[in-house]
């Protein structure tokens, strides 16, 4: 179940100029601000039906949109 | 298009909605009473004479300037010039200051005849019961001079054989 | 390699040092101005030869009794150790320390210190014990009179004091780096303008008149001290009009005399025996003396020292002769030149802070 | 004891000689020694309520760990699987929360009844006493650095509860976690996986992390002492009396009130890092030229970073996935719409978590106001973000340093404005703003006004010259490099003139000793 689309179309609402799909780096380079992570989470609970427990929600596994993925694949198995 | 008006509405609301939020408590500063707690330091005491107020510790020169030229003044050099300590002497009582920062501020008030009495009433050859009568019981007594203290000023009532012969008003330095 | 990197860190910390002392001369006061009462304690190790009296106490020792006149008229070394509100366990130690450069016959002690146990104003303390020399008794008396926010360093290095003087430097500080003038005459601070004695403000009450446990704590240990080193004290109250003596505290220094045999010379009970005229022996209006008055009370207290303690007259010494001739030629000369600026300008610049702005 | 006096630095100087002499396995019970010797310094009595932080998370997170292991251990046991395991662990982790729950309600209890009793008072006194004052008050004395080691020892608990960390068995070392010396008096807010192996290992004396030590404390001394402290009593006089000082003066007193308030933090968490760094452990750092920020969100990820990590970590994420704040959205989405649905949880979580940092800051009403003031403008910023960019884009002249330099002036003003309302009535603040643009009137120039914030030129002259060596240190860190490596990499008499020429501008030029008190920091009332 690869979530990559739902993900890039949720992102791509949040903010439709930033480049999400390519930078590797998105918290340190500040693309995804706090405020922007929280509006992800929020939409991901809502649209995917997965939701990221607070301790998930680290630098490390917002990198970048693969790694957002491979999140969401390990929590949605967990479910 | 629809979405870019969904955000600017959103934002709309959103900045009202915070503005609205910010200055209800900030109307409500007005009973922040985080800082309240300390301005609760009582006054000095008040000596009065005529129609001018000397408080204890107050600045001297408008004080001086009210009481008019005073009978007789005397000044006293500290030891090395660290300051000079002068006594205005007016009818019934002698005003003492000391220099603070740079400014004479009011040290004492010595009352002398009893032609003089205190705003609360107390006069020199007034009974002991006087003493208590109008200033209550919240007095250190030794060696028969009642001394009572508010905020930073100190009053001493002297007492020889039951009555009242000399009443001082100090400033307490914190 | 390693000789040159310690002998580089060695050089560092001595410029480092050079650079620290080089500031604390600038920065600390010089009291050359009005002031001068800061260089007291440190002229005393500027004497050349012993004394037969040494004089403790405050203002009221200091300025009230002239060592060249018991010179010049009955033959007495003497010297007065004594600084502005200079606390008996200041004396006391002050004492300590002169007895390790030499052995009085006899000590006057000023007691009108013992009114006031604890310190009032830090700046006494500094210009008391700043001037002293390192040794057992000055630490002590710095810790014996420290006051709240004083700090033992701060006396070791006196930069850490007197730091903020960096914003108030003139002239002084630059010409009296390293040495100071001298300030005194033989401790006596002199003073030749006159401000008769007016009337002064009535007599202040008080709760208690029982000088402070700490007080005779200080005043036995002199007394003892001088017991053991076979010197005789005398008790001395100088002719002070204001602020007032009380009878009770009169009371318990004679009782102390009578209880120790110890003298007890009131020059405020004598003032008509000593011929004091509060019109022409005072300068700020009857509380000290001026040069006139004190050379009035000397001429009371040489026939006393002499004939009641065997202080002996040594005009006959030559070497002696020629180092008081020297100090009695100073003493005149600025005697002279404070009388003649008096008599034009009716005040004396030097010491007049705020009427003619000649700050200290 | 404070940071700043000559009992510290005796207290470390010993602490230190002592350190290094002792062998290894001695050195952290002598950190911890001297932690409570430090503590007991400041009045003995507040140590019970330290003592009751550290015990109470230490037990209780041994408890949840001991919950997880059996926990474990059942599920294997029982070999349960799939939806039988999930309720299972879901049935522990209720139970788990629970003992959470307890943790967090006593510690964050204690420190609200210590520290916002008077404003709670003040308020009931407003309401039935009409605000006369007679109402109760309390004056108890707020124990050293409460809000500092509470927020960290429930970050432990926390990160415990959610198994990032293993908790600690020994409570001593737990205790020398929780109450580390220097950090204990403001900050910085450490993690518990950051710091606490660094306290217990056992290290040599090493002149070079003794030597960077000394150097960063030296420079925390100097801002503290010759810029904060000297600058401060214009400040006081300025904020205090806002009608008097209008026009240019208002801009004098929130530059004034800026440096000050930047020079004595960072100088104190110098002296803090500095201490620390002396034993060889590196706390994490507080700042990060805040003053370089081209927008106000990026002040606060540069300002007061421990905390507002604290605060992210286990107020904000939390809060917006909390199933209150997922039921808001789901509300928000059908009434409001998409956008407003993925917005709640969003501006909830905002709002939580500026009200708590107000609140943190001062027990009263100004302070909310200055929370949600903070917390207004970051999201009406967040919120114009994509007009923002748009706008950007379209201007190439955007991207040039000038643009930049804008952009950090208007974060400075915005911050600076914010900041009124921590002294100022809402009325006040505005009529601030207006003299400010508009009430700049010749005649403030004159010298009598200037002479009354009680510094004289020269006073001026120091505080202009302390302001313009922080700011070119700012400028050198710029790229990366400490600034201290740079000094110690100079040939030998220039790194001497260097360090001995600021050493002897604190001993000089610093506002200590007689006739100044040793003045208390800012951040250390709390």
């Amino acid at each position: 179940m690869n979530y990559r689309e739902e993900l890039l179309e949720i992102l791509q609402d949040i903010n439709s100029e930033a480049d999400y799909e390519t930078c590797q780096d998105l918290i340190g380079e500040e693309v995804l601000t706090s405020f922007e992570m929280v509006m992800l989470v929020a939409e991901i609970s809502q649209q995917l039906g997965i939701s990221i427990p607070p301790d998930q929600i680290v630098p490390e596994n917002f990198r970048s949109v693969d790694v957002i993925c491979e999140l969401l694949e390990r929590l949605a198995e967990e479910e | 298009m629809r979405g870019i008006r969904g955000k600017v509405v959103a934002a709309a609301l959103v900045a009202t909605a915070a503005l609205a939020a910010t200055p209800v408590p900030a109307y409500a500063w007005g009973f922040s009473f985080g800082a309240k707690a300390e301005e609760k330091a009582e006054e000095s005491y008040v000596f009065r004479s005529g129609e001018t107020d000397i408080v204890m510790g107050g600045d001297s020169a408008p004080v001086v300037r009210a009481l008019g030229t005073p009978l007789d003044t005397f000044e006293a050099d500290s030891c090395a010039y660290q300051g000079k300590d002068k006594i205005y002497s007016y009818s019934g009582f002698e005003l003492g200051t000391h220099p603070d920062g740079g400014v004479d501020v009011i040290s004492s008030v010595y009352v002398l005849d009893p032609a003089v009495s205190t705003p609360e009433g107390l006069q020199l050859g007034d009974p002991k019961s006087e003493i208590t009568k109008l200033y209550g019981k919240g007095y250190t007594l030794e060696n028969g001079v009642y001394r009572y203290v508010k905020g930073s000023s100190e009053l001493a009532i002297y007492t020889t054989g039951g009555i009242v012969d000399a009443i001082e008003y100090t400033a307490i330095a914190e | 390699m390693r000789g040159k990197k310690l002998g580089g860190v060695l050089l560092a910390a001595a410029v480092a040092a050079a650079g620290l002392w080089g500031l604390t001369c600038l920065l600390v006061p010089k009291y050359t101005g009005r002031v001068v009462e800061g260089n007291f304690t440190a002229e005393y190790y500027r004497e050349e030869s012993p004394h037969d009296v040494l004089i403790l106490g405050d203002c009221e020792a200091y300025e009230n009794i002239s060592p060249v006149t018991l010179w010049r008229e009955y033959g007495i070394t003497s010297y007065i150790r004594g600084n502005a509100q200079q606390l008996m366990s200041q004396s006391y130690y002050l004492l300590k320390d002169a007895l390790r450069e030499e052995k009085p016959e006899t000590v006057i002690l000023s007691i009108s210190a013992m009114q006031q146990a604890e310190q009032s104003n830090e700046t006494y303390n500094r210009m008391t014990l700043d001037g002293m020399r390192w040794s057992r008794e000055k630490l002590e008396a710095i810790l014996a009179s420290r006051m709240e926010g004083e700090h033992l360093i701060e006396y070791v290095f006196p930069l850490l004091r007197f730091h903020s003087r960096w914003a108030e430097l003139g002239g002084e500080d630059l010409t009296w780096f390293a040495d100071r003038p001298l300030v005194t005459h033989s401790g006596y601070y002199m003073r030749a303008d006159v401000r008769p004695a007016g009337t002064f403000p009535a007599e202040r009450r008080r709760s208690n008149y029982e000088f402070e446990e700490k007080a005779y704590e200080y005043l036995d240990r002199i007394r003892e001290l001088c017991e053991e080193e076979g010197i005789a004290l005398i008790l001395f109250k100088a002719p002070s009009l204001y602020p007032v003596w009380y009878d009770q505290w009169d009371m318990q220094i004679e009782e102390y005399a009578k209880a120790y045999g110890l003298a007890y010379l009131n020059a405020l009970e004598e003032i008509d025996v000593i011929g004091i005229d509060f019109s022409e022996d005072t300068y700020d209006g009857g509380l000290h003396m001026n040069v006139y008055g004190a050379e009035k009370v000397s001429r009371w207290l040489g026939p006393v020292l002499q004939k009641q303690f065997g202080v002996p007259d040594r005009r006959g010494d030559a070497a002696l002769s020629a180092v008081w001739e020297a100090k009695a030629a100073r003493y005149d000369a600025e005697k002279q030149s404070q009388e003649e600026e008096f008599a034009r300008l009716g005040y004396l610049t030097r010491f007049s802070g705020d009427e003619t702005g000649a700050s200290d | 004891m404070l940071l700043v006096s000559y009992e510290f630095l005796f207290f470390l100087a010993v602490l230190l000689a002592l350190y290094y002499l002792l062998p290894g396995r001695f050195q952290w019970p002598l950190l911890l020694a001297a932690s409570v010797l430090f503590y007991l310094s400041g009045g003995a009595f507040a140590i019970v309520f330290l003592i009751t932080t550290t015990v109470t998370t230490w037990f209780l997170a041994l408890r949840l760990e001991a919950m997880t292991e059996r926990a474990a251990a059942r599920v294997k046991e029982l070999g349960l699987s799939g939806g039988e395991k999930r309720a299972f662990q879901a049935a522990v982790k209720q139970k788990k929360k629970r003992v959470l729950i307890a943790g967090l309600i006593l510690n964050f209890g204690l420190l609200a009844v210590l520290k916002y009793t008077n404003f709670f008072l003040g308020n009931v006194d407003v309401l039935f006493f009409g605000g006369s004052g007679e109402g109760p008050y309390v004056d108890w004395l707020l124990p050293l650095g409460i809000s500092y080691y509470t927020f960290q020892a429930t970050g432990y608990l926390i990160d415990v509860y959610h198994k990032k960390i293993h908790a600690q068995k020994n409570l001593a070392r737990y205790a020398l976690f929780v109450s580390f010396f220097p950090q204990i008096v403001q900050g910085p807010i450490s993690r518990f996986d950051e710091l606490a192996a660094q306290l217990t290992e056992s290290r040599r004396f090493d002149w070079l992390t003794i030597r960077l030590g000394l150097m960063r404390m030296l420079w925390g001394f100097f801002k503290k002492l010759v810029a904060a402290d000297r600058i401060a009593p214009a400040v006081a006089v300025i904020v205090q009396n806002p009608d008097q000082y209008q026009g240019i003066y208002v801009w004098i007193g929130m530059f004034a009130y800026m440096l000050q308030m930047f020079a004595d933090f960072t100088g104190g968490i110098d002296i803090v890092i500095g201490a620390a760094q002396l034993f060889g452990i590196r706390l994490p750092e507080n700042f990060n030229r805040p003053f370089s920020s081209r927008s106000l969100a990026e002040f606060w990820r540069r300002w007061h970073m421990t905390l507002m990590r604290w605060l992210r970590e286990y107020i904000f994420f939390p809060v917006s996935t909390s199933r209150a704040s997922q039921k808001l959205s789901g509300a928000a989405r059908r009434f409001l719409g998409k956008g407003a649905g993925r917005r709640a949880p969003l501006y909830f979580a905002s709002v939580t978590v500026w009200l708590i940092t107000g609140i943190w800051h001062g027990a009263s009403w100004n302070f909310v106001a200055w929370g949600l003031a903070n917390c207004a403008v970051l999201l009406i910023s967040q919120e114009c973000s994509p007009l923002y960019r748009r706008f950007c884009s379209r201007f190439a002249w955007t991207a040039s340093r000038g643009y930049a330099a804008f952009e950090v002036a208007r974060t400075y003003l915005v911050f600076c404005m914010i900041e009124m309302f921590e002294y100022y009535s809402f009325d006040v603040v505005f009529s601030m703003f207006g003299s400010m643009f508009f009430g700049i009137r010749p005649w403030q120039f004159s010298g009598e006004l200037a002479a009354s914030l009680g510094l004289s030129a020269a006073d001026w002259i120091v505080v202009g010259l302390s302001a313009l060596l922080m700011f070119a240190v700012g400028l050198a860190q710029r790229d990366g490099r400490s600034v201290r490596e740079r000094i110690f990499a100079l040939p030998g008499w220039q790194r001497f003139f260097v360090i001995y020429g600021l050493f002897l501008a604190v001993l000089v030029l610093g506002v200590y000793g007689q006739g100044y008190d040793a003045s208390q920091f800012i951040y250390n009332q709390f």
